[in-house]
């Protein structure tokens, strides 16, 4: 079985950086996993996509993820502005699916929307995800973290613990992750946000968990 | 361009975006635009996907702004991130290879010369450092040494910003960047020096931190550039994107090199004076 | 720059071709280049100087000394001459240039921008050799790597089809439905260099000039309304319109090339058929055409019945047309100035049962085909079944 | 990418560095009758160089997403 | 300039391919490149960048930072790349680089200009999309333009293969036989940005340097006395002697070529087959391989016999083997991402029945190929027999 | 290289040319030759195929002969009438591609450092005007920006001779030539200007008029680059067949323009003149 | 019947030009004629070929001439210095051939030469065409022209009339010659020896007759 | 090209102007015992050049017919 997720956010936010520590995780736990962005251009505030697949058998599949299973949208302008290289928010959705917004509360779709979401058995939930970094991390840059979170909470698509060590090896410094072009530079303002790798680590560690916690309550 | 030409069909009014509609009705198309009008009139870029915070964004808007005769004016660019933004301009303008901005201007300028013998429309260049100086730096010269008139605009923030903070030959000494990965063994290019040494009329170095003399410095460019030879300038546009700064932090950077090594420098031909003196600008 | 000359009488290129009386003039492939320039109306003409290219660009250069050509100068290189001569075309007036061989490689990376831009660009490659080692010897290589930059490529024979293809390619590049570049093929030296009988009609005469109104995409001219002018492009607003976007442009491309037969087919044939009930058939185009002629005349007598199909557009390749002349051929032999053997490639791929072809006699590094050498394949290569 | 621009009508005297200084283009406009610069808040990118910039620290950053807020 | 990492066990290709004892890592195939170069014991690599490659020559930077490469700068384009290259390995030393797409097409004078002068220089080739318009998307168009430039070109699926392809072609490069450019082409985007599971060795071994003293050309270094040094040299003696020079040289680069096969043998086969006595055959390169093998899943149970060959070598083309794998196959699809279809016509070109092809599906634009619609060409192209 | 490489092994004696052993028996290799021993050891340069009276011809023989250490020289050439005599030199050259000469040379030359780490290897190019300023322009004022260790040589015949005398960016203002039938438009592209800004540590305008003066500058030029970096010699070598002169007028021809607008000039900066007197070269 | 004519020398000989007047000729009298160079590098004193294919039928063979009918040596270097593309100077000639070769003097063949000439039944013939551009038009660069008048005179390929004609419109300067590269600069260093063209067309004229003439009477 | 140099050893001082002024490589050798300069026909292009510059008018230019003259 492939589970096929598809991030999509606006540069900057760290979509590329949530789907390498989501695939690392499943990787690290014995799953197979492959992760790539989408080749736009990587501005700040452009959109910005990106994919992970985990299978228990061999994944061969490349690029984009036109069919997936959860949708992870990291900011509402994705779905209100039209930030998007992929419209609708919800296109290619396969059935029984997960869509996770991050927004401070819900947004209302069209009545189309909606009975295009029905149809598809989607299950969406909105988890305010800059508010807990912001309150529990102090960063608002740690909000891709936070949707990791609550995407563990609602999916379970890889453990907490791999999750857990995924992330402090992404920021850990051990590994680089190799982003190509601006993502290497955007991604690297978060770091400079913290005089030390270990309240960075620490901080992350917290808001993986809150979001976990949060979103978990919110599962129908 | 006549005016009349912009106008819109009526019948066709409705099915136009409210952008166009806003531009013909209140755009600097037909009268001149200072750079103290901007906030007040439809300015010629919609909006564009450069960073937030991009110092180059910054300096293109307000060289846009500049113009003296937009609607008599097509922009010639190169790939980099500027391109991104030529996209939403609302002029005629060229995007066809990463640094022959200058070749494909000198042949546009050339044929306009020869399709419109009693009207001057003016060729602008506007392209990053690494298509002016690197890649390009063969057509740039040449189309100096040649007198092509045209105006070219260096943006140079320093290193290749599109394909994700790459050492330039405008990048300083020292900078450690991608493709530099112990630092840049070499000064930034002197261009200025050599765009005199190869026939510029008008050379300025100018900051993105001073908006005026962007917008002055742009204005006496393309003027000198109808009449008396080619033009450059050359602003610069530190980005804070590949600088890791914060996207507030870039202006201030830009102002700290112009009060260090990028202060503002004019260079301009006798021809050159006399031609801008004739026109009123000192 | 100059104004042209404003005394010749401005003709269709269909009265141009057929109806126009014509004199017999004794004259090299680079003079037919010339002839052909005088009478195109052709507003920006840019050079740069490669043997055995140089000489029909001097010449150019004398039309426009003379006014002929309204606008010429020598540019720095091959790339930034393409990109020159791009920048012209998007302004919105005729253009021609020519290169070859190392020059052609150089500039490449403008050939598939050229298509891409829609410009109607009409250039002459005077086929060379390229390097390691340089040679500036004939060999027809580039012609195989420009296969698929979009250009329509037509191969000429002899100076007279150099100067017959130049001038209808004006109109055929020209036309709303077309509105891409054309590349004219003349083997150096062997076609620019050879004098030779053509025949061309009186200098008091030039092709209507390029009409920018019927340009299919917008010149650069700020003379039409600025399009695409939105906060929010649909281009950019799902993956599958932005791809679409640029899979389709280059679908419409490929398109404009097909649609150019039309045009292309009042003024020539895709290929020409000599005793096309032979069982053997030569295919070749350029020069190795006429080495092929010679061979048939070898052949006169011999008891071998031997036909020839003489191709003269390269791209749209004309397939149908070739599977039909070729439907009952039981050899087939490709003759090729280059190693590669591009030609016989795009008819191996074309036709059924291609076993058929002997593919050769290739020669390359600037000897001229002995006509002797593809009697010997056909006599040899095709009987042994190779 | 979370904030846009606010200018404080009181504190602001209308000297448009703001303006001059944005490099999102329209994005702020100037109140001609009032003699006032207004964020226009949907073409903010919330970089806040209009904040630096400002010589009478009208101008504040603000959580987007309040738009009702931003934007009248 | 370093002195390179001493503390480096030399070893062979073979050992490294083959004996070392390996582990896996999760990474791009941007790192594959990377980990390649790390072991590979290479002197100069000269970068410019462009997307998709970029990444790649970053990384590579890195190892100069640390050490593992000697000597590394940025070239002011590709053009220029690819010509301080060219005269790194004239000069004797073990040279990489990478670009791809406009930066291919820039710099493409060189490709027969490295060949010809038979310099063993690696490059990677994450392919792109060439302009106009411009796109930064995944497009093997590249290919089919360098072809013929004489290089070994071969075409990895995935990181894995990267990794592989890379290391050891170094050593089929750097045979006396053999001595010509090998270009390893990977998918941008699909296979450089897409971080997946490679098996690497450890990294405290690199291959054994390269010997100047094997190349059958001498070296610009004067070590060697001056050769050639006559009043009267005979290749101005004739004009067959300079004809033939030229010529013979092409061929021998060519004959290198095919020389190189024994040796690429030694670790790669030219292609896969899997469900050889399938009636119906895909053929396919790089990631147009992973396409298919999704669809081939999906076809499971459809009643359809559909079998797949993953061609790895591009050039020199095993026309033997494919004809070989095709034999009895009665359809062939051929997926992939380009509009020209490089592939399918070379393969049109080679078996015999082309026919039985159907050409396509073909992608381009940057889209991934869903495997449906290659299901769907199968389903119905074939079966209306197309 | 050693001379025990160069020495033929006696069992093959027999079969080389005459020539070949000239060269070793009475060659410059290993001892250094002054310009006052021409005509008294067998020279580097065998019979070449350029025309009977070049200038070019006469440059390249002096700057050959004028070379500190040929045995560890290799020299860089381009397309060109130069290219027609490389072939005929008995020291490792390098013709690739048209324009590209300065690329190949900073390749080899820093390919060679690593090769050599001990031993100096002395990279020359040497090309025509249209190679140099025209299509190779870009490579060879990048390969100075980078301070590559290497010597530029541009044989100024201020055309394209090769192709049969078209214009280049080096020919003079108002010359009527190829692919200029209405004169030149812009005067000679001023590289040795262009070339002290883009950092060269040496730079010489000589005539060939003047043997003495051209073997000396690229001696200093020569010796200049193994330590300090870019050097750059221009000399000009006007080419009587394009010109129409007959084959003994072309030396007066440049005698004449060195009076005038070609005189010698030399820029040394304080480093590489601090060097040169260090190897006692004033 | 085709014949073919192959013309060597060194640059600055002018091998080119009498081609092209050659087949100006033979075209103007309504012949069917081919003229060609070879191409090499072209420098004064280095090796030049050019070739003229003359024929009542249709002309299709481009290139260089491989089997000639007629081969025309300008300059005895071409055979005594080997300054020459073609080597041995006779190589592919025809039977029944005729060799022309601008001599003061009987060059020595060696013995091997001479029998493989006799096999041909060449004749071979020595012409002092410098000499008589020399003497008769006061220029050593009308050599060309006599070799061409020698030509005329030995083998009657093209009418008298018909080259003195072919002769004038080249130097009359109504039609420009287009030779590639330096062979048209070296070509017009020519004109520059006489101040006035109907001088060098008086020359020419002189010398083209003296040489066939001189040839006529050698003929056997 | 019909002609060659030829040096009058009477005329010639030695002072090596034309072996440092003409184009072709080994064409005019320095005889060192008797310090005169001497040309090699077989080399000699018979440009000119060398006679043109000798300050003391020792060469002349001689039809390259008469070998025997010319290269002892
Ligand atoms: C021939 C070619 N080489 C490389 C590229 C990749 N490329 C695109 S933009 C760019 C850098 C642009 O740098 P610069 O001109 O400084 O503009 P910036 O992005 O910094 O504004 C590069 C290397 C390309 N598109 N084409
Ligand atoms: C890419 C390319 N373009 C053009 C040529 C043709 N070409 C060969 S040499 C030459 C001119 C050389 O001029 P210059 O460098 O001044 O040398 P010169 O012959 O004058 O000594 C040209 C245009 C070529 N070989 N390759
Ligand atoms: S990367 Fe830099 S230059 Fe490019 S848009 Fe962002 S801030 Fe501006
Ligand atoms: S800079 Fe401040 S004071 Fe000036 S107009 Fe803007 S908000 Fe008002
Ligand atoms: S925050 Fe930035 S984008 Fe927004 S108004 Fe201020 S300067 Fe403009
Ligand atoms: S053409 Fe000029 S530069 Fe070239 S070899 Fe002849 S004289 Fe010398
Ligand atoms: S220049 Fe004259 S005097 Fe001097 S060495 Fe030569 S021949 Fe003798
Ligand atoms: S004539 Fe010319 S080639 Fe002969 S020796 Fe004198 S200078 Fe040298
Ligand atoms: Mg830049
Ligand atoms: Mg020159």
């Amino acid at each position: 079985m492939e589970t096929a997720i598809r991030m999509s956010g606006l540069g900057g936010q760290g979509v590329v950086t949530a789907a390498h520590i989501l695939g690392s995780a499943a990787n690290m736990e014995g799953q197979n996993a492959t992760v790539n962005p989408f080749f736009g251009a990587e501005k700040r505030l452009a959109p910005a996509e990106s994919y992970v697949r985990i299978s228990d058998t061999a994944i061969y599949d490349v690029g984009e993820v036109v069919y997936p299973n959860i949708i992870a949208i990291f900011h509402s302008d994705v779905i209100t502005q039209g930030k998007s290289y992929t419209m609708p928010f919800f296109s290619g959705l396969r059935e029984d699916g997960v869509i996770i917004v991050n927004s401070d509360r819900d947004l209302a779709f069209t009545a189309d929307e909606t009975a295009r979401l029905k149809d598809l058995n989607a299950k969406v939930y909105f988890v305010d995800a800059t508010e807990i970094a912001r309150t529990v991390g102090k960063v608002e840059l740690a909000a891709n973290i936070a949707m990791l979170g609550a995407l563990q909470g609602l999916t379970g698509i890889v453990s907490v613990e791999a999750l857990h060590e995924a992330c402090r090896e992404r920021f850990g410094g051990k590994v680089k992750m190799i982003a190509s072009g601006t993502t290497g530079a955007l991604d690297d303002a978060i770091r400079k946000q913290f005089d030390k790798v270990e309240r960075l680590m620490a901080a992350n560690s917290a808001v993986l968990d809150a979001a976990r916690e949060k979103a978990a309550s919110l599962k129908t | 361009m006549s005016m009349t030409i912009l106008k819109p069909n009526p019948n066709f009014v409705d099915v136009l975006p409210q952008e166009y509609k806003d531009l013909i009705d209140n755009g600097p198309f037909g009268g001149e635009k200072v750079l103290a009008d901007l906030g007040t009139f439809k300015e010629l870029i919609e909006e564009h996907p450069l960073c937030a915070g991009c110092n180059l964004a910054l300096a293109f808007r307000l060289m846009i702004a500049a113009l003296p005769a937009p609607e008599d004016t097509v922009v010639v660019g190169s790939t980099g991130c500027s391109s991104l933004a030529f996209t939403q301009l609302a002029l005629h303008n060229v995007h066809s290879l990463f640094g022959n901005q200058n070749a494909i201007a000198a042949g546009l300028k050339r044929a306009l010369s020869i399709r419109f013998p009693d009207k001057t429309k003016d060729v602008v260049v506007m392209a990053g450092d690494g298509a002016t100086a690197d890649i390009g730096l063969e057509m740039t010269l040449h189309s100096w040494f040649r007198g092509e008139k045209i105006t070219t605009v260096m943006f140079d923030n320093e290193l290749y910003a599109n394909t994700g903070g790459q050492e330039s030959g405008m990048s300083q000494e020292g900078s450690v960047l991608h493709m530099a990965p112990t630092g840049k063994k070499f000064g930034k290019i002197d261009l200025p020096d050599i765009a005199k040494a190869a026939g510029c009329a008008y050379v300025a170095v100018v900051s993105v931190s001073r908006p005026r003399i962007v917008a002055t410095s742009l204005k006496k460019a393309v003027l000198v550039a109808r009449e008396i030879g080619p033009t450059y300038i050359q602003v610069h546009t530190p980005c804070p994107t590949n600088l890791k700064l914060k996207a507030s932090e870039g202006i201030g950077a830009a102002d700290k090199r112009r009060k260090t090594d990028y202060a503002f420098v004019e260079h301009t031909t006798d021809a050159a004076s006399e031609y801008l003196s004739a026109q009123g600008i000192r | 720059m100059s104004t042209g000359k404003p005394s010749l009488r401005e003709v269709s290129a269909e009265y141009m071709l057929f109806e126009a009386k014509r004199d017999e003039v004794f004259i090299t492939g680079s003079e037919a280049v010339r002839e052909a320039v005088r009478r195109a109306n052709i507003d920006v003409a840019i050079a740069y100087p490669i043997t055995p290219q140089s000489e029909s660009m001097h010449l150019v250069g004398e039309l426009f000394a003379e006014g002929y050509v309204k606008e010429y100068f020598r540019g720095e290189n091959e790339f930034a001459v393409m990109s020159q001569v791009a920048g012209a075309a998007m302004a919105g007036v005729r253009t021609f240039t020519a290169t070859c061989g190392p020059g052609t490689l150089r500039a490449f990376e403008n050939f598939p921008m050229w298509s891409g831009a829609r410009l109607p660009i009409v250039i002459a490659f005077p086929t060379r050799a390229v390097n390691t080692p340089l040679s500036i010897q004939p060999d027809t290589i580039e012609m195989g790597f420009l296969l698929e930059t979009g250009m329509i490529m037509l191969h000429a024979e002899n100076a007279q089809d150099v100067y017959d293809m130049l001038l209808f390619s004006f109109d055929v590049a020209e036309q709303t439905s077309v509105h891409i570049p054309i590349g004219v093929f003349l083997d150096g030296f062997f076609v620019t260099h050879t004098r030779q009988k053509v025949r061309v009609v009186s200098e008091d005469v030039k092709l209507a000039p390029y009409n920018p109104g019927l340009s299919p995409v917008p010149h650069i001219d700020m003379e039409t309304p600025p399009f695409r002018y939105m906060k929010d492009p649909f281009v950019l607003k799902s993956n599958f319109i932005s791809y679409a976007a640029h899979a389709s442009w280059q679908q419409e491309v490929a398109a404009a090339a097909v649609r150019a037969r039309t045009h292309l087919r009042k003024f020539t044939k895709d290929l020409e058929h000599e005793n096309p009930t032979a069982p053997i058939q030569i295919v070749a185009s350029g020069t190795a055409v006429s080495q092929s002629r010679v061979a048939l005349r070898l052949l006169k007598g011999s008891g071998l019945d031997v036909g020839l199909v003489k191709l003269k557009t390269i791209r749209p390749f004309p397939s149908k047309e070739i599977k039909a002349a070729l439907k009952d051929a039981r050899s087939i032999v490709i003759p090729e100035f280059n190693r590669a053997g591009w030609l016989a490639k795009e008819i191996a791929a074309t036709i059924p049962n291609n076993d058929r072809i002997v593919p050769g006699p290739r020669v390359y590094g600037g000897m001229t085909m002995p006509p002797e050498v593809i009697v010997d394949v056909i006599k040899n290569g095709t009987l042994i079944g190779v | 990418m979370y904030l846009v621009s606010l200018i404080d009508e009181d504190k602001c005297v209308g000297c448009r560095m703001c303006i001059q200084i944005c490099p999102e283009p329209n994005a702020i406009v100037y109140l001609k009758a009032k003699k006032k610069a207004r964020v226009v808040a949907i073409r903010c990118k919330g970089c806040g160089i209009c904040e630096v910039s400002c010589p009478k620290k009208a101008i504040v950053m603000v959580l987007q997403k309040q738009p009702a807020e931003v934007s009248t």
